[in-house]
């Protein structure tokens, strides 16, 4: 009856309570996914709301740098800064169309709440988003842009106090309210339908890289590069292209400070590289954990890539050797956010900075034609920079360049 | 395998590790000199989903203490009890030690059911079989919003007792008993397996309504988790408060019999 | 002799030593405005590099609440998140192909320097900007985006040490290094050809309404309403509707606190409501000046409105009525910046937030279909909107909502 | 109309109102004492865009000190020199204040010719016609940059003298003279106008190689406005050596009929 796996991995670990309401859910994403009405009012939502397509842009100046062809798929124009929007208007329609009245989520940094909260304000419901108290402190202006969109923001006060304790959280709630309430998970994890529904809803990405790409250079790029956190960009810029065995597609996580795990925490998010099979969050997967099993505390300069465990269909992707993964630490990655912006005027996110720094390293390696996946633009990362580049950058203000 | 006595029956249900990895024995021992038929013991897990706010920090402490599943069954094997336990905790701890490993550590230190809140029937094909070949009970949760369908299946594999979820949302102390206590009752009433209601349960009075109503056993965690940092014998003498309430339902209840029709 | 006059607005009141230089930019820009290979690759930059066409969006819970059909032109979607790369892309690629080596700026909130900076890195250039050092100050974040960048951001310490004396030392610079730099105006102000030029370049706005309202209703708006600081958004998106006299334009100007000035200040940035003929920054148009022509220092709560002139072609067409002049306040527009926020998800910047209080105020008596011109998006705005909408809001940080 | 003398020239420039109202005219006497052939006022506008620090910074506290377009005419007045006088401003206050009525208001207390940095000749046909009506000299500057047919078109406009603009830039005291101020000097020497050169000039030894060069005046202002401070006799002794200097370098030059080739 185990359902939604892939290669083993993937599943339905969730509570009993919930069950039901999981299978509701398949049923509502089986039923609409092939339904036009409703796949053309997504569409309708993600062109005029969202901004959709996104561009596709050849940088000339890191295509030069790298001694490669690069271009940038720019999802971090679309409204609200990143991908996530994707997947939270797909999900809010869902529920709307299936009759709930409410719509929680999780949130690390705030993209994802952000992203439900716009998704919730443009569709007219009610919105409640779970943040790690300690998050919340962090990340006051992603608060303040929930609320502003009229989401409540509820802080999260138990385990560490971020992105995992508020994902129980919204479990929990979710396990209360189930039969109003809809769970817009953030990426493509937790149980079965989420890590299908996810990535369905954010493939769209990749369809437009290979129109655009087919556009542009009249074939499909060498190699596709994302960052991978639960893995959501990811894999929907990988979808597309899964059985196009020419296109390399690279997954980069984050590899932290170190690789090198003790006994209570990672300091690295890279379950990916080096996790191993377990079940986290309703779904089997590779993740982040000791020998007993306890789940260990994942570290990355980059708060959404900062998560111990992974979706469980790249765990598979991974296994089968069609996704390759790779890792970029903190320096590489806050190095790679400097030489974006300078090149090309364009400052990313830190997550798919990780992605920008696999390619300054890797080069021509990576074929005569790759594609990084942009998934988020870096103005909610300026404090995060603004600390670690310091007074180099620092010293001017004030006194002049 | 796993048998509930004749009469109404109280299991409590407490962290291991919490207040302290020593006092876990101690704690099992005070129940079962309180009354309790059988006791649950959690072994505790970081990503506890599915427990509300008492439990969850009992498991923080739990692990913060050095509890460990080695430690786990090391402590209960120090337990001086004849009532069964149980052991409740996530899938992620029986699959990384292995399934079939975990089940056999289990009955070696005299538990006879696992409870795992995070592992619904659909996803229970390893756990069940090696049970089966153990012989320890497989409990499952029956939850206000499970399907009939859904019923059926957990119904095929259950063992040692049915827990009925008393209300949506997760463990903790309630004020009250849930109207949706009854609406479950009801509908697995027709199986032939003892049910256990939990899920908020904190007071005598609780326990005998809800075996008025028609549960074999109460099933109460975060009363006593709440008790613990008090004393072994604070919960010895809440122990004796719900298992007195549960006898009390029973000698109010229609017959079992009567009810089965 | 006098050139680009705009019913006698306008023209070029510039020193001597600039005046070869803007002949030369006249003669440049008319001669790429009408080149196709110029058009094209500036055409493919707004498009991969920009993310044009940017979405023409219904809003359906505004529309409600104000009683008529609103839409929304989504130009925060722009890279950059405000239109000011259309024209910032559009002048550096024509200095670019004059042979000009290095690109000056001013910036206020460093909207438009930062626009600058990116179009400067896109195409290679070297990039200085001045910005006032108090604005500096209070606008750490736009700082840091430029130097990121690769811009050189210098700090302008005379006078009020804000966007007025960073415009003269621009001025100052470009009278020093006039043989091979451009001064990369930001607005449709200063000495002709700038705000013709600039008004080509954001026209682009308008000719997208055009098409998307055509595709969308059938039909033009019956009135089209911008924010004007400058005017360049306003121009942008009139442009194309000036001989469509059915199509109302409303210019929407920063009303400040109050529409009464005195000798030294005024509490409002609305020159094209209070301000008088006068000759400021190069050209000839309304200013808000004393009865001695001293400028007066302008106020707005959104710093990309307060500027104490504004376009002189803008100030033409409202002598000629074909533009009709509006204000709305400090607290209007921070009450339209809250509901859109709410209403669609959609965090405008304070400055089009004058536009969409202005639409809130009007109602139906714009007609049955309006599109405001949504020129920025709020991030920049957050902490300004913080302070104000305050402890409402704030209470609930760190203590749940 | 603005004139000239015989022998080379000094027009200092300092800002009316700076350091203070009062001192406009003991400022305006005190370079007439100093050897002084023109003295140019400026009247401070908020937004002087063709000036270097220096001068920015005196309009800004001239304009704090009250210095407004009337206070200006009244303090002019007060003057006791016989030397002209040349206003020099921006074009915003002679248009708020009427064209016309501005030219007149000069005329009254002893301005004869008007410069105008942010007035090309392009847009100064009104300016021109109200001076040409009330006997004011209209000074054009000519820069390093200006083109054939825009040298053309203001030396038809131009009257009293041609303003050379030694070097790109704003108004400063400089060190050295450019090497641009020779090139600007020989492409105006063919017309028949006094030619004075400004910005940058500070030194002696500056105005006696711009005279030298071919300049009939040299100007200079940054290095007065600077001196202010420290009193009005300073000025004087500047002034001294600045037309000190600019006597040696005219008893230096080629003959300007010789140059006039
Ligand atoms: C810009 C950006 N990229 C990537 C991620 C990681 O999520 P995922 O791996 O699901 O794409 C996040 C999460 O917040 C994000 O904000
Ligand atoms: C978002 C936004 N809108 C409007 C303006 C005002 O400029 P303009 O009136 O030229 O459109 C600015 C200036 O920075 C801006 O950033």
């Amino acid at each position: 009856m185990s359902k939604g796996k892939f290669e083993g991995y993937g599943g339905q670990y969730v509570p009993e309570a919930i069950m039901p309401a999981i299978d509701e859910l398949e049923e509502a994403y089986e039923e609409y996914l092939n339904d036009d009405g409703f796949l053309n009012e997504l569409d309708a939502k993600l062109r005029d709301y969202g901004g959709r397509p996104t561009a596709f842009y050849h940088a000339p100046q890191l295509s030069e740098r790298v001694g490669t062809k690069v271009y940038l798929k720019r999802d971090e124009l679309l409204h609200g800064g990143a991908h996530k929007l994707n997947n939270a208007l797909g999900q809010v329609l869902l529920a709307k169309k299936m009759g709930k009245e409410r719509i929680i989520a999780e949130t690390g940094a705030g993209q994802h709440g952000t992203a439900t909260a716009m998704a919730s304000a443009a569709l007219n419901m009610d919105c409640e988003v779970y943040m790690g108290a300690k998050d919340m402190e962090r990340q006051r202006p992603n608060v303040f842009r929930m609320r502003l969109m009229g989401a409540t923001v509820t802080p999260v006060e138990t385990g560490s106090a971020t992105l995992k304790d508020a994902i129980n959280e919204t479990m929990r709630d979710w396990a209360t309210n189930v039969e109003d309430t809809h769970y817009v998970i953030g990426s493509v994890v937790g149980p079965h339908p989420f890590p299908a529904m996810v990535r369905d809803f954010q493939s769209v990405i990749g369809r437009e890289i290979r129109e655009q790409s087919m556009e542009a250079e009249g074939r499909l790029p060498d190699s596709i590069v994302a960052c991978a956190g639960g893995g959501s960009n990811t894999m929907g810029a990988f979808y597309e292209f899964i059985d196009d065995e020419e296109v390399e597609l690279h997954a980069v996580e984050a590899g932290g400070s170190s690789l090198e795990t003790d006994d209570e925490r990672a300091p690295n998010s890279a379950s990916l590289n080096i996790g191993d099979d377990g079940v986290l969050h309703g779904a089997r997967t590779k993740i982040l954990q000791n020998d007993e099993g306890q789940i260990l505390e994942s570290h990355s300069l980059s708060a959404g890539l900062d998560y111990s465990g992974v979706g469980p269909e790249l765990a598979a992707l991974v296994d089968e050797g069609r996704v390759k993964p790779a890792t970029a630490d903190d320096d590489e990655a806050m190095n790679a956010f400097q030489i974006l912006s300078e090149d090309e005027g364009i400052i990313p996110a830190l997550e798919p900075s990780h992605a920008v720094a696999h390619v300054l390293r890797e080069g021509d390696s990576l074929g005569d034609y790759v594609v990084i996946n942009l998934c988020g633009r870096g103005d909610k990362d300026l404090e995060t920079a603004m600390e670690s580049i310091g007074m180099d950058m620092d010293v001017g203000f004030g006194e002049g360049a | 395998m796993l048998e509930l006595p004749d009469e109404p029956a109280l299991i409590p249900y407490f962290v291991a590790g919490y207040p302290s990895v020593e006092s876990t024995p101690d704690a099992i021992e005070a129940f079962g000199e309180g009354g309790a038929d059988v006791v649950e013991v959690g072994l505790p897990f970081s990503e506890p989903i599915a427990d509300g706010p008492t439990i969850q920090n009992a498991i923080t402490r739990a692990l913060q203490n050095g509890m460990t599943p080695d430690v786990y069954f090391d402590k209960i094997g120090e337990a001086d009890v004849d009532i069964p336990l149980v052991c409740m905790t996530y899938y992620n701890l029986i699959m990384k030690r292995g399934v079939d490993k975990f089940v056999r550590d289990c009955k070696s230190v005299g538990i006879e059911g696992i409870i795992v809140p995070d592992l619904p029937v659909d996803e229970s094909d390893a756990l069940y079989e090696a049970c089966e070949e153990h012989g320890v009970s497989l409990v499952f949760i029956v939850a206000p919003t499970t399907t009939d369908d859904r019923l059926e299946r957990i119904m095929e594999r259950v063992s040692g007792f049915v827990y009925v979820q008393a209300r949506l949302g997760t463990t903790g102390a309630r004020d009250d008993v849930s109207g949706a206590t009854y609406d479950v009752l009801r509908r697995v009433e027709g199986y032939d397996v003892p049910k256990a209601v939990g899920f908020g349960v904190s007071k005598g009075e609780h326990a005998r309504e809800i075996v008025r109503g028609g549960a074999d056993a109460v099933v109460a965690g975060s009363v006593f988790v709440e008790g613990m940092e008090d004393g072994i014998e604070e919960i010895g003498q809440k122990a004796r408060e719900l298992k007195q309430g549960a006898l009390e339902g029973g000698q109010e209840a229609p017959k079992s019999d009567e009810s089965n029709v």
